[in-house]
């Protein structure tokens, strides 16, 4: 018990800390008295673009941060579908609190570290525009953005700055503890996620730069998942996955149901992921992003399945779902910027990526249940490069990509690190020999996932 | 009074069953086990690993009866089980000093049925 | 099954006599000739809203809509997971057959008790348009509403309605007869619930008076907790539940991811909820009411979170997840109408109201298996009364929230009272001892959710 | 293993020659250089319709394809809860190629065969317009279509084209083998569907003679359950179903949750399934469209659960969630076109039809796990001929809508009942005793849908 | 040393844990498993077809015990079951030669307890 | 020939097998239980409500061997399981009078490997 009050503590503390520094800067958040009646919709029109476009943006910028929102749902699923009956109450809990930390740490400061507009500090490296959410009057109208309303904003890139933490989330799962994990998601979606994405799409030195990163192949998934190898690195591996004479026991998936429902969603809110980072309905552009998005989806499948198929003789449907996912990071750094062919053959390969990636790094000892690594950082270095190779715009060259991924992973692996390290050091981040085997469920939370249902104790 | 255990193939209960039923068994309880036996396990892959199961999915029948109806018993468990390959099963077979009806008290041979 | 003969038989009379009633009036309800075949989209233009903003705010409307029936899947989900394997098929198909006896209903009756238009019967107490749903021409054009057709209206309104029903569902779970359930949701959700929503939404002496109720944190939530609050009293506690020596026994959710997806999918649907009840598209607005209804989802979680892992040393998923929806229903009676701080306030105290409620509730031996109690009754009155202190809006005063509350309590809970009593002197509303230990699966079904699955039987 | 092979190398050349032929046309098929960066949304206005309406349309038909995906989830979800524990992976697997599949082929070959344009080669009966999807700029203007750009069709119908394929998947699960069915599933989507579908939607000799179906009764679903049909009699049923005394055997759904969410699923995504077949964001028509949708879902659970409850004297959750597709299938040829009244009527007796086709078909001994061919087949056909009671457009006559349904069956029933003979000819189309009894997902995958859950191996 | 196996219905095993219990006896194994026995099973009906279910759940309880407390455990079992319907249950008494203690080794009666 | 039934913890399962093994011994059924001995249980919340789990997970292992494999299987088991807390679990020793391999209809000691 005393062992959790710690992390609680700290957590609560640098929760505390962070409202009270928004609370501090009240009036600066606190959208005073909005409309408080539905009125016909007239936000004033702004040179450049009707009311009516303006209202069709953002009411797609709308259902894409639905759709982004709902993929919070598909990690879920499908991480604790991929581990342990055991730790399928962990898995739920962590997800379930991601995405409330990642919304209150971004409307507290995230948002406004990853756009400051002019308030930068050091060089076009760091910015801050202040704690808390606020807007004006135009900032609801088309002079905000022609695209969405800063409500929209906030919220759509709110909803994108949780996937970050996530999915470090699933790479560590089964083994890491509760309190620590909570405090290293807060501070990773907090500061370090949006840092790194205020470079480019913050306007900072990256987009300066030139490099090219349409919807987060780098900023996210590959932010995400160098932060799941620190993670990974420092764990260890789960008891009994790796024994001593070499060879590896897979630790099964509970739940495959629950594991393709979280492929599907994960899916469908890549809709949103990759359609909604058009920034506005513009029919042309963000219809063939979702033709190339879905397409790479399709051969990610393909390609996973062919190789898991030649190579384990049996066509693996983890892989399978892993392919899609595959595919899709592959697709999201140049989704509006390779042909539809193009994306069948990003897709293919990071189909065949994942397989050898989630092999090889068994054959590391770098224990991922989930796969995490190898879809995201594997798969998102991938596709940002892949756009130097196959994108129809000459300004994106491989040269440019590569730099993007170094500097994001020149910052997001060390800070992981560091910050999973300093846990080590003090609070631990590993649970106990017992509590892992007898399952984080009954160790973390004094709960089962599936009372009643007997589940067989060993495998 | 004997206790007559006995470890099948799942999909042959059905038929052990309906065999026992013929020879006038219709009491026992049943549950699931696993098997290490001379049966060989078979290989599954899981991300791209291979490893072998060799705990196979069997079902278990317990059938208390008294003494004469030991052999018929099992004469309607081999009947019922048997297929020929490894894997059929087996029957063990062991004392039991006493038996309760819980519901009357009863005792002994009368209980058992 | 002689016994189900009865309530099967009453529920076929009511839902004939209904059909009949809308029979008589085929000729209004039916719609005639709609355009049979596809044609460029022209709804005739009214004055004040061009086609194409009509358009958009329909469009945003039916998007609204779908995220309201999914709402449904939502409860089912959450209800079955936080519930025993052995009352699953019954759960399932009751929040199945609410959907369908929601809809149909309120096609018969229910839209037109709950939007009278000018046909008040009762002072503004009790008003009905007559049976069936019809629109003429201009129902489908902006004159009827800038912002959704006739039908978007109706379909929106309904999946509103039918939720009211279901969250009663949750709180008899396991223990309540089928047949007498379905007939007391069919009455619940054909006239109680509309008969309340005229008197705010319908334009009746609630509104008039000026309570506010943005998207029905009473009119909806606390209408169906009333309901909710009058069945269990009536039913009495599972079995086993209370222990004469004072203790506790919990009865132990059986499938933790499956309430997690209800809970997600419960969040998503709360943007339409909320979202649609500006009912425009209005970018400003709308955008707004995401944000302060995705904040204190979030602070919903982190409140239930931070009381339950203080007070019971653990943090409890199922609480986490009863934390967001609390946050929800609080946010609903004000989310455009207080700041994003209060937002986050209200879905904070929220959480940790709902943990405390839920103990209460066990103190006072009011067996709620899922705490829709809690959720949706206590946290449904405190969100209403919440606009009264945190609105932007003078307008809004704390009395006239109460009186809001009241008045909604004043009506639900005596209704839902007296159906319930009705039904238990007469087909009696509990099942059986042995059908209860038994499961309701196979006592009122005859079937179960898990074949094959070992359910361990005893706990 | 040797036994698969062979399906794998003839699919994965099937797949291979498909994708040569695209690629020898990929001058056609590659979009060249999008705009790469985004600019404010101004697609070039054409006659008739403003830039802000087709953005609103194309909007509108983003999200009823995102609707229509996400069917395929509820499908794998259906089908899974609703056969054994044991195929689970097997059927969440083939779900997951079949949209891979359909996507890739479509894109490939299916859009221009299903919309040949001008490119008719055979009378009004076959027609093609090349390999690989390709537009120039005015695909992505209201120059292409005033509801959307090239790429919101090929996406929308693509994803239509998928289903058909999945419908057969729930038929023949439990024992058919897996490379062969993905051959058939490949052929079907890529030539068989999309052949019919010219007939009537790309403007072929049904739509010639008058012929209406509106979003697919007969064009999707009838087309899939004829495939299901020939898949269920070369197949015969599974062991143990039908016994030699006549008896009937019932093999349990093992996951009524899973199958629960599959028909919430499928009727969420039933409202982009009809609501964008109105391929506009038109607000009456869709809107009303949504509405009879509904009732019909709605009536057609009424329907089943009605005649269950009396027939079988105890409500069954699996009918009601077959009567609810029964509904949806039913009123989709003509959603637009009937009354709501009508609706109402269709679903109720679509409702009753699942029912008795389900008991019909089992003595028959047609064994389909899912009832894919009742709600498909049978409910299409009924939803079609509907259309020519119920229409108020007297251009819909009976008989034009039985000459569409038999000829519809005329090509895809022996298609199909070909396809698969062929199959069961050279690779066989069942897995042999042992595999079924051991589970496809053993045998065919070398995986477990549940490892560690205790499933009882016995029923 | 005796073997006492008590098959009962699954909602009475907490009685039978609380009457053991007031007996001193609080060591024991647990499983699930399916009766037959002369309790009647009850129809099921899925997708228009009914079957008989005639596996009824059960809770099997092991309990090893020194001769002495043969009787006691019956007795105890027996409050803690007795409905007196059909599907109370039987109790099946058999001999247990020796008993080990993992952790210690220790064997016979004293390892029992 | 004796059964020797073992209740041990669920994640020694794999090193009392390896142990088995290297003593010749490959042939077992295996099943879950719960059980209730020395060893302390815990406590879970749930909706704000302590309430102790005091039926623990266990696996319990059925061996039949001869005679003169008895004392070696113990040893195996005891070898594999002991860990030296409360909980390692218990071994229970009884006699069998016959056995059946179902196959082939073999009877007695050489139907028991
Ligand atoms: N000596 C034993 N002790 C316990 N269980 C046994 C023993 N021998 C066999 N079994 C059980 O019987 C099952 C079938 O045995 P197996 O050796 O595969 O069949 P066969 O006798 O036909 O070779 C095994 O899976 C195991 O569960
Ligand atoms: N002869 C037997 N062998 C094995 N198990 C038995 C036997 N008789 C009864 N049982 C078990 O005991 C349970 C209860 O027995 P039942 O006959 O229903 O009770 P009663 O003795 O009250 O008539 C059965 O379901 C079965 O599991
Ligand atoms: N007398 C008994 N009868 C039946 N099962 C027992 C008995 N004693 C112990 N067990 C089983 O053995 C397990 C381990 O026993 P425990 O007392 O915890 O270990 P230890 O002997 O090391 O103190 C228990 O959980 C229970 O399943």
């Amino acid at each position: 018990m005393t062992r959790l009050r710690l992390p609680v503590l700290v957590l609560a503390a640098a929760l505390v800390a962070q409202v009270s520094l928004g609370l501090a800067n009240e009036s600066l958040w606190a959208q005073e008295a909005p409309a408080p009646e539905v009125t016909a919709p007239a936000p004033e029109a702004d040179p450049g673009v009707s009311a009516e476009m303006f209202t069709v943006n953002n009411t797609w910028m709308m259902v894409a941060t639905f759709l982004v929102f709902i993929m919070h749902l598909g990690f879920a699923s499908i991480e604790s579908g991929l581990c342990q009956a055991k730790n399928t109450v962990n898995i739920l809990f962590k997800n379930t609190m991601i995405v409330a930390i990642g919304l209150l740490t971004y409307a507290i400061m995230g948002f406004n570290l990853m756009y400051p507009g002019d308030a930068w500090m050091m060089g076009k490296y760091l910015g801050f525009a202040g704690f808390g959410i606020f807007t004006d009057d135009a900032g609801i109208t088309s002079a905000y953005n022609v695209g969405y309303t800063y409500w929209t904003d906030f919220l759509f890139q709110g909803m994108f700055a949780a996937t970050a933490a996530t999915i470090v989330s699933g790479a560590v799962a089964e083994r890491i503890k509760l309190g620590p994990f909570l405090i290293f998601s807060t501070l990773f979606v907090a500061v370090v996620y949006p840092i790194i994405g205020s470079w480019k799409w913050g306007a900072g030195w990256l987009d300066e730069y030139g490099f090219y990163d349409f919807a987060g192949s780098t900023l996210v998934h590959s932010v995400g998942g160098w932060g799941a190898l620190a993670g990974v690195i420092l764990l260890g591996p789960r008891l009994g996955k790796y024994k001593e004479n070499g060879t590896i026991k897979p630790i099964l998936g509970h739940n495959m149901p629950l594991a393709a429902i979280g492929m599907f969603l994960l899916w469908l809110g890549w809709f949103g992921f990759n359609g909604g980072s058009v920034l506005s309905a513009d029919p042309g552009l963000v219809s063939f992003v979702l033709v190339t998005t879905s397409l790479a989806a399709a051969s990610g499948i393909v390609g996973a399945v062919t190789v898991s198929w030649i190579v384990s003789k049996k066509p693996d449907l983890s892989m399978a779902l892993n392919g899609a996912l595959a595919g899709l990071v592959g697709i999201t750094a140049g989704a509006d910027s390779v042909s539809v062919m193009s994306s069948v053959i990003i897709g293919l390969i990071a189909g065949a990526i994942v397989f050898f990636s989630v092999i090889t790094l068994d054959k590391l000892k770098l224990d991922d249940p989930v796969g995490a690594i190898s879809v995201h950082l594997v798969c998102g270095i991938w596709g940002t490069l892949a756009v130097g190779i196959f994108s129809g715009n000459a300004d994106h060259t491989f040269m440019k990509q590569l730099v993007g991924v170094l500097a994001a992973g020149a910052l997001a692996f060390p800070a992981a690190f560091i910050l999973f390290l300093l846990l080590k050091l003090t609070t631990g981040i590993r649970v106990d020999r017992e509590e892992e085997l007898k399952g984080l469920d009954v160790g973390e939370h004094g709960q089962e996932a599936y009372a009643q249902f007997q589940i067989f104790t060993v495998d | 009074m004997k206790l007559i255990t006995a470890v099948v193939q799942p999909h042959k209960l059905k038929d052990v069953k309906d065999s026992l039923a013929k020879a006038g068994i219709t009491k026992m309880t049943v549950s699931n086990a696993l098997g290490c036996g001379q049966q060989k396990g078979y290989d599954e892959t899981y991300r791209g690993v291979v490893h072998e199961v060799n705990l196979l999915k069997k079902v278990e029948l317990q059938i208390a009866v008294n003494d004469d109806f030991v052999e018929p018993t099992i004469k309607a468990i081999i009947d019922g089980a048997r297929t020929g390959n490894i894997g059929d099963g087996k029957i063990f077979v062991s004392d039991i000093k006493d038996v309760i009806r819980i519901r009357t008290g009863e005792r002994g041979n009368e209980a058992i049925g």
